[in-house]
């Protein structure tokens, strides 16, 4: 159970690697990524991603620890990046090891609908148009709703 | 004295991203109606606080929750992790 | 889209990153990986796998492109391993990449959900007291009702 | 002519992972009624049909599939796969 919050980018590769590799109980492993999309007009220079250093790893370690009380896990991952990225970086990654798929699926999506709406990280858009925070979305506070 | 962050286009408004302030509010509620009172451009950060939300000691609360005993309180625009 | 059914063990982190480098359309990759694990006696001395080469490409090619007509996927990968394994060996992956992490999430369940109950691969374990052919599960059977 | 194949345990039970029959069944059931006449190894495979599966040319189908123009005919227990 371990969450990482960085400015720098991460090898996702490795990192997922690792994560797979130190599982012997496990027969499933999930891993998301998110990755910096593109407007659709393809003028997003770059995103910067601001957070609350201290709350930011509480609330990361908290999401996770609900996550351990609801599911098998038998291990999880969560880096998170902020500072300046662009198109095509990767922001971050959650990973998930259980022994059933289920499991380590549901607990996956768990941790990522509860990231997206109760971890202290703020996102803006700097396009060809000037700059812009990035709106919560609604469907994004619903998906609580299932949990 | 408690210290006041501010995070996001919060921080934009009131134009800096901490500061200490001497209150005797009791809710968060009385903490915003009094920041309010001091300029403009608090008043325009807490335009709407049904757009904001607010973190008690780096937890998330609400409007109402009381301010006793908290060091650090924290205001800023829903969040968007992920 | 592309599906490879082999024998040779896969590079796990080399073929995520090579599959989230590659999408610069995505905000969302999510990758699943399937993992030997022991019987809890810890007595698996190894697992082989055998499958119905020609179907199984034919099979695994069918779902993905159930998917893609259901979900919005940019992007989605298959390996599947056959042949023998042991304990801590990396079976199979599926990864997805999708605009949205709801599509790619549901997307690689229900490849996974197919792939478990319609790819035409049976497993026999080898353990200290001999071989068992592996049962299919009632429940991975009725996960596919759910799609 | 009909290429059968069997795998997991029905290959086991019938000794041989592949044959050519030669037959005139109608539908999959016809072909499995002439395989169970043979010899005791393959009543033995097919004793109980709701525990295999079959597919015809490379396609999950069911025992009432007709055979016209079938080429290949495999039978084997669920998959388990992933």
């Amino acid at each position: 159970m371990v969450v990482r919050v960085q400015e720098a980018t991460f090898d996702l590769g490795a990192e997922v690697q690792a994560f797979a590799e130190g599982q012997t109980q496990a027969g499933a492993v999930v891993n998301f990524t998110g990755i910096v999309r593109n407007t659709p007009d393809g003028d997003l220079d770059r995103m910067e991603i601001e957070h609350y250093p201290g709350m930011t790893e509480n609330a990361l370690a908290g999401i996770e620890a609900e996550a351990v009380s609801r599911w098998n896990l038998l291990d999880s991952l969560i880096i998170h990046r902020y500072g300046t990225l662009r198109p095509g970086d990767m922001i971050m990654m959650v990973a998930t090891a259980s022994p059933h798929r289920v499991d380590a699926f549901e607990a996956a999506q768990f941790l990522m609908d509860y990231l997206k709406s109760r971890a202290p990280f703020w996102k803006k858009e700097f396009t060809t148009d000037g700059a812009e925070w990035v709106d919560a979305k609604a469907e994004d506070e619903d998906a609580l709703s299932k949990w | 004295m408690i210290d006041v962050l501010y995070f996001a286009w919060v921080r934009e408004r009131i134009g800096l991203p901490k500061e200490q302030v001497e209150t005797s509010a009791v809710t968060v509620a009385d903490l915003v109606a009094e920041l309010v009172q001091r300029e403009d451009r608090y008043a325009a950060a807490f335009e709407d606080v049904s757009a904001l939300r607010v973190a008690v000691d780096q937890e998330l609360c609400e409007f109402d929750t009381p301010l006793a005993g908290a060091r650090e309180v924290a205001f800023f625009p829903p969040m968007t992790g992920g």
